[in-house]
């Protein structure tokens, strides 16, 4: 095993100390990261994960932090990313950071240079290399296409690329499979595997425990800015994890919920169709389902099955043709604002894009859009916007300094309540949530299923869009499947699988085949 | 911060408190620019103390209540995520359709007034209608209206000076009330007052904010980021035509010259002020003192006698460090001293 | 073109002038063409649009715009500077008459120019120096203010200060300041100017907006008893000097030079000849000498 | 894309890939202006045969060049990023200085050039050290470099234009070889081809769209995005000092007023052309054709006679029309018609 105390420490860090104007992220973390290992980074939304990799990566340079860092042994000062790109370290950003006008193959080189001969670039050589590389760690983007057309997950599956495009000895990936579904979770394990086999190096940030125990050699789990505990592969326990991480025990991870009564539907979908849109989505056809009060609708399937597009149609932020109906009295929506007056309401599943505001502290955050009730003739009242951000700050344990504090150094637990307080303050009857737990610690996720069975316990109708096929299998009452924007498979709560959803995908994918007579192409893209 | 274990709660939260109250302070866009503004009338105050004298203080501020009255509506239309470069030609155009109204047409001074503010509505109309639902971008779209104003101010006039006018408004011109200052500054006053309570307290500002920040959102959040936007570009375009009209009723003639070169004074004394070119932050003092503080600049430069090849460059040295400053204000009391980039969306850092 | 005032049988003459919407450009034009159209020509303007922005880079690819199309029997070009000269080089070259105005360029010193007219700048600013010095009793503190720099506003100054320290030695003339083209900004300029200088009893500016700029500064200022002179003859400066609010106007030949180059150029375009230097008065009017003045712009429609 | 099944997998991809190319072909910023450019031509030579005599066709080209080789860096620089105002009163002020250089000091005539270009390049590091360093906005530093130069013009000058200039100079602004065209032109035509190249073909290239896209993204694949801006602003200055000199030599004289004016008239030409102010997006070629178009347009209005207070107006409608058909263009082909915003990022959307 690549992880016994025998092989040498490519990583060590000691004492490192970082701040932020009065934030302290991290309070002296000693690391260790053998060679040829997959190392864990694991830790509550806000321990200093992400800190932690940026500092190993030049991105907050040698002088803005106090500490030593050894690479391969070699004490290393890194000014900048390129300096640790000397040193063979890659990294893989936590948020999605592309060049949107250039294309994929543009992207997985930006910055290198050998693309032809000296200085220039050859477009043929660029897309050779990149179908290659894409080749190598399977995934079938077109390395032509721009990588605005692409959806968030190919987006990450970009950066990875790009990550592994000069060959790294140690790769940090920080949270790369928060976007993903178990498909392509697995294909880039393989893909890490390889890498593994070949010598490489991995730190690996999720806060997915059950990847840990997939592919993990060893791991550090981060507490505070502080190294609360280091658990060998051995030693490997998700109760453990949490309990390094929180101080806490493990609860019961889906919180109980029984089904609702019959009763008639409180939202009501019929033959909704969404037109392909060139390079923005790929179109939904004749989707219906009911949801009735208090209960749980989950949409399960794989990246881009068209769940987004769903949520969206139904909030009237794409158009669409089909019926809508609110308990029994048919809707029509058009904009964001139709569906709010008909009771609706949508987390988006993409926070630094279309969630938060970020020029805007916390507490205006939460009430934007929500300002009617606490304001007379239009002017807000301090006092009473004061009082409900306070409110559903405490409600939802939103931990932020005050609701003065910029969003922005929220850790990605704290935004994602932040935004569920948002949504929620409008008091909605119906609420769509896309990816509600993304880059969600596992004690805040836990809160999040307890929030979200308290809003149907208390008669909201909720459909739920997850990634991760465990979390929605436990979490809903009734699953729809959604594969290339149809509902292929529906399921009750405890009769589905993560198997069945899988195959059910499988088996329309095989029908569509069947019907033109060629073989599927396999692809994670 | 918020899991500092093992601390006190009430120590800790009071000194947070503190901090928090401390930092905010320093955070306020307006800050460092009044320092600059303190620092600056202080040095031209001990050079020349006529500096301070009620009369200069009176042209200073008159000036400022002109190109100011735009400047309430420019900072609007930044603070929705907009710019507006014609600014300067439609106060000229206003200024010279309502005179000829008054004179050509023969129309009652209120009713031609009123024609003037119609004019730079309607532009302001135009302008938005084009950014929003052609999506063509702002800065064309108003660079090509500065161009199609400046062209019918010499339509409608045929290049000469509207003149004479009904003495009404010189009389509106001369008035004198309030510390000698008289409409335009009253206008002004009272303009960025209601501004300021807008974008401060209402939901109408605060609506105003998320759509500059991130019409996306916005959007999703139920806001008409549409209306926003054009609401702000008719709003600019009507002060900016009031204050063309203003100037005109000082110079008792509807000059064509009038407005010409504010599109970049306008902005730059916002920006210095603190106001986001891309967007969702700045307030309605900060962009005001930032204005004032060019006009106290180039007022005070030829009042302690600086030569005049010397002036400007002192003006474009000032407002350089006034915003220099600030930056580093800002980099060293918010964003810690870290060197890299912080996503520190509320300060112009790069407009 | 604008103004083409067209009998099909007359000469075209092409003028050209860059900054062509200052408001004193936009006199002569009015000069120009009212005079071409009775001399029965077809006429045309072209510059680049802009009251502020005096740019002969972006105004000689007009001209060749309107070259193109119209063969031009006379071309008369605004020639404060030396950089329109090569211009005027060239049409000379290509045998075109070239006319200026506004500036009387010494003759031989312009290749190709075939006759300017225009007051003689140096002499209307020793005028403007000896009429305000003697209004003055020879003794005081001067303001004196451009609109820019420009080679005709520099001469204007030099030729005033030059007078000034001849004359009046005892007449104190403060360092040139620039009002820039916009009447606000100017006025303010202005303002501050005074309360930096309370010594100052006299204004003297270079520039036709000047009268308006000081005497709006002497009103904000509360120096009611400034002696302001200004340039140009436009109705509300005349109505200004005729209320008290500024003492005379140095009466540039704006109207009249051009209407005078219209007449050259045409002379030219059929083949005459004409002197060379045709320079024009530009008196200095103070109350009592203003009703010619107002006569002449009522029949220019003004 | 790739949920399209039912469909065979290779076909599919080799749809998907031409539509790829078919986006990227009309995505390309050139193609709208492009055809803007040829209708307008052929509206005005219609009308007006004369339009594309020779005579005209070389006015045009040769003030082209001028402002083009502005235009150049300033493409270069706004890839980047990032765009600069002061670009007029640079090439003004490097026209003077080396204008006395070569008369008040009696320096050989190309050490007064170099020099010349010495000063530009300098205000342009000047430029790029305050934004990239001190983080001061470009829109202040280099509007108030645009101040600081107009003013050092005057110093250096006084005010009086540099005249006479040794015989050479009068000699290279009148040189005629190429088409008539002569020095200017010349130097245009190889900087762009030289500049389109390095936009397009080179790892440089490369990288300056990168910092221009996302500098995020820049500095995490290790591009130094400091030195890529700062390289832009000091290339964009020599260039305006270039421009200015060619400007002199045209005029033979050191004129004070030498690019007064151009700053907004550049930035006008490159974004008509498919620039985004924003960064990152546009090509050599289409800033280069926007300038052209806007230079055609002017002087096409005064070709076919249009009333002198109207051409004004006409520039501004058709600047403003070809950007709206270039966006209208992009929504219907890259887009498609929904009705929400999509993060089109190619389109130069909202500058
Ligand atoms: N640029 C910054 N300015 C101020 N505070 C910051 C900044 N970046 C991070 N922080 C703060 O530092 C702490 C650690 O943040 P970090 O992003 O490293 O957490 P993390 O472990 O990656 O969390 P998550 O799981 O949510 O990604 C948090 O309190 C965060 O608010
Ligand atoms: N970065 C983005 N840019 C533009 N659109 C996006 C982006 N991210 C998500 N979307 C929108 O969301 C849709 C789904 O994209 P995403 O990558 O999130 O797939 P998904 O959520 O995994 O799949 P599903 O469509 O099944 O929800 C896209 O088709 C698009 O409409
Ligand atoms: O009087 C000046 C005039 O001579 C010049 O040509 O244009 C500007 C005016 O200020
Ligand atoms: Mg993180
Ligand atoms: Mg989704």
């Amino acid at each position: 095993m690549s992880g016994d105390t025998a092989s040498p420490p490519v990583i060590e860090t000691r004492a490192v100390v970082k701040s932020f104007a009065g934030v302290q992220a991290l309070r002296g973390v000693d690391l260790t990261v053998r060679a040829g290992e997959i190392h864990a980074l694991l830790g509550q939304n806000g321990a200093g994960k992400s800190t932690l990799v940026k500092i190993l990566n030049g991105v907050h340079p040698a002088g803005s932090f106090s500490g030593d860092i050894r690479v391969a042994g070699r004490p290393v000062s890194f000014r900048s990313t390129s300096d640790a790109r000397a040193e063979g370290v890659g990294y893989v950003p936590q948020e999605i950071e592309v060049l949107e006008q250039l294309t994929v193959a543009e992207n997985v080189f930006a910055g290198q240079t050998g693309l032809g001969a000296g200085v220039l670039v050859s477009q043929r050589r660029l897309e050779e290399r990149t179908r290659a590389l894409f080749a190598e760690i399977g995934l079938a983007i077109d390395p032509r296409a721009l990588v605005a057309s692409l959806t968030a997950a190919q987006r990450h599956l970009v950066m990875i690329a790009r990550a592994l495009s000069f060959r790294p000895r140690v790769l940090m990936l920080d949270e790369p499979t928060a976007s993903l579904s178990g498909v392509e979770v697995e294909r880039l394990f393989a893909v890490l595997r390889r890498l593994k086999a070949q010598g490489s190096t991995m730190i690996f940030i999720t806060h997915r425990l059950p990847e840990v125990l997939a592919i993990c050699d060893r791991a550090t789990v981060l507490r505070d800015g502080r190294v609360a505990a280091e658990i060998g592969r051995e030693a490997f326990d998700a109760e453990r994890f949490i309990f390094a991480m929180s101080g806490q025990r493990l609860q019961r991870l889906y919180p109980h919920h029984e089904p609702p009564p019959p009763a008639p539907p409180l939202l009501s979908v019929r033959n909704l169709t969404i037109a392909g849109r060139f390079g923005v989505n790929r179109g939904v056809s004749d989707v219906g389902f009911d949801v009735r009060p208090g209960e749980i609708l989950g949409l399960a399937g794989l990246l881009g099955s068209g769940r987004t597009e769903i949520l969206h149609a139904i909030y009237g932020r794409i158009p669409f043709a089909g019926e809508i109906a609110i308990a029994g009295r048919p809707v029509t929506i058009r904009k964001a604002g139709d569906a709010r007056a008909a009771g609706i309401a949508l987390l988006t599943e993409d926070r630094k894009r279309d969630g938060l505001l970020f020029n805007l502290p916390v507490g205006a955050n939460i009430t934007i859009g929500n300002l009617g009730p606490l304001a007379s003739r239009g002017i807000v009242s301090d006092r009473k916007e004061k009082s409900a951000v306070l409110a559903a700050m405490r409600s939802l344990a939103v931990k932020a300094r005050s609701p003065q504090s910029s969003v922005a150094h929220l850790s990605g637990g704290n935004q994602q309540k932040l935004l569920f307080a948002r949504v929620l303050m409008s008091g909605p009857r119906v609420l769509l949530l896309d990816e509600p737990t993304k880059g969600v610690d596992a004690s805040t996720r836990h809160e999040i299923y307890r929030l979200i069975v308290d809003l149907a316990e208390k008669g909201v109708a909720l459909v739920v869009v997850a990634s991760e096929l465990e979390e929605i299998i436990g979490i809903a009452d009734r699953c729809l499947v959604v594969a290339d924007g149809r509902i292929v498979d529906e399921f009750k709560r405890g009769e589905g699988s993560e198997d069945r959803v899988l195959r059910a995908v499988a088996a329309a994918q095989a029908a569509a085949t069947m019907a033109t007579a060629l073989p599927a192409s396999g692809r994670i893209g | 911060m918020e899991r500092t274990v093992g601390r006190p709660a009430t120590a800790e939260t009071s000194g947070r408190a503190m901090r928090d109250r401390l930092t905010r302070l320093v955070a306020v866009g307006e800050v460092g620019v009044l320092l600059a503004l303190v620092v600056i009338v202080a040095f031209f105050f001990v050079l020349e103390p006529a500096f301070l004298s009620e009369r200069n203080i009176r042209a200073i501020l008159r000036v400022v209540s002109f190109v100011g009255i735009i400047a309430i509506g420019q900072t609007l239309l930044l603070v929705c995520g907009e710019f507006d470069l014609s600014v300067g030609a439609v106060a000229g155009l206003s200024a010279v359709v309502s005179a000829k109204l008054m004179t050509a047409l023969a129309l009652p001074v209120p009713i031609a007034l009123l024609g003037g503010v119609a004019v730079g509505g309607l532009v302001g109309l135009v302008n938005g209608l084009a950014v929003v639902r052609l999506r063509i971008p702002a800065f064309i779209q108003t660079l090509g209206m500065l161009f199609i104003g400046q062209g019918l101010i010499q339509v409608v006039t045929n290049g000469y000076p509207v003149y004479p006018l009904p003495k009404v408004i010189g009389e509106i011109g001369m008035a004198g009330f309030v510390f000698g200052l008289g409409w335009s500054f009253v206008f002004f006053v009272v303009a960025a007052i209601s501004a300021d309570f807008v974008l401060r307290r209402t939901v109408l500002g605060r609506n105003m904010y998320a759509t500059g920040g991130n019409p996306e959102v916005a959007r999703l959040v139920g806001i008409d980021t549409a209306r926003m936007k054009i609401g702000a570009f008719v709003t600019v375009g009507m002060l900016a035509a009031v204050a063309g009209m203003f100037v005109m009723a000082d110079l008792s003639s509807g000059t064509t010259s009038i407005g010409s070169g504010w599109e970049l004074t306008v902005i730059a004394g916002v920006v210095v002020g603190g106001v986001s070119l891309f967007g969702g932050a700045g307030t309605m003092a900060g962009g005001l003192i930032g204005i004032l503080l060019l006009q106290v600049v180039t007022s005070g430069l030829v009042v302690i006698g600086v030569n005049a090849n010397w002036q400007q460059i002192a003006v474009g040295l000032i407002m350089v460090i006034a915003v220099g400053l600030d930056v580093l204000r800002r980099r060293t009391f918010i964003a810690g001293s870290g060197s890299e980039p912080p996503a520190e969306p509320a300060s112009p850092a790069k407009p | 073109g604008s103004g083409g005032a067209a009998l099909a049988e007359g000469k075209n003459i092409l003028w050209v002038q860059p900054m062509r919407d200052h408001p004193v450009h936009r006199l002569m034009q009015a000069g120009f063409l009212a005079k071409c159209k009775e001399l029965g020509n077809t006429c045309e303007v072209v510059g680049n649009p802009s009251a502020t922005n005096y740019d002969v880079s972006a105004s000689i690819p007009l001209a060749e715009a309107a070259m193109a199309r119209t063969k031009f029997d006379a071309i008369a070009v605004y020639g404060p500077g030396p950089e329109i000269y090569p211009f005027i080089g060239k049409l000379g070259q290509e045998g075109f008459p070239v006319v200026t105005w506004h500036v009387l360029p010494a003759e031989g010193s312009v290749p190709g120019l075939k006759a300017a007219t225009g007051e003689d700048i140096p002499s209307a600013g020793k005028a403007a120096a000896e009429a305000m010095g003697a209004k003055l009793g020879g003794k005081g503190v001067i303001a004196l203010t451009q609109g820019s720099s420009n080679d005709t506003e520099n001469v204007m100054s030099d030729s005033f200060r030059k007078t000034m320290a001849e004359k009046y030695p005892d007449i104190k003339i403060l360092d040139t300041q620039m009002e820039g083209f916009e009447p606000s900004s100017a006025e303010a300029k202005a303002v501050a100017l005074l309360q930096g200088n309370p010594d100052v009893n006299a204004a003297f500016s270079t520039t036709g907006n000047g009268i308006q700029t000081w005497s709006g500064a002497a009103r904000k200022a509360g120096r009611e008893g400034l002696v302001i002179v200004g340039m140009d003859y436009i109705r509300q400066n005349l109505d200004i000097v005729k209320a008290g609010g500024a003492w005379g106007v140095v009466a540039q030949p704006l109207y009249e030079e051009s209407a005078k180059t219209a007449e050259l150029a045409n002379h030219l375009a059929e083949g005459k000849t004409v002197p060379y230097l045709n320079p024009l008065p530009a008196a200095v009017l103070t109350a009592g000498d203003l009703e010619p003045y107002y006569k002449m712009l009522d029949s220019a429609g003004q």
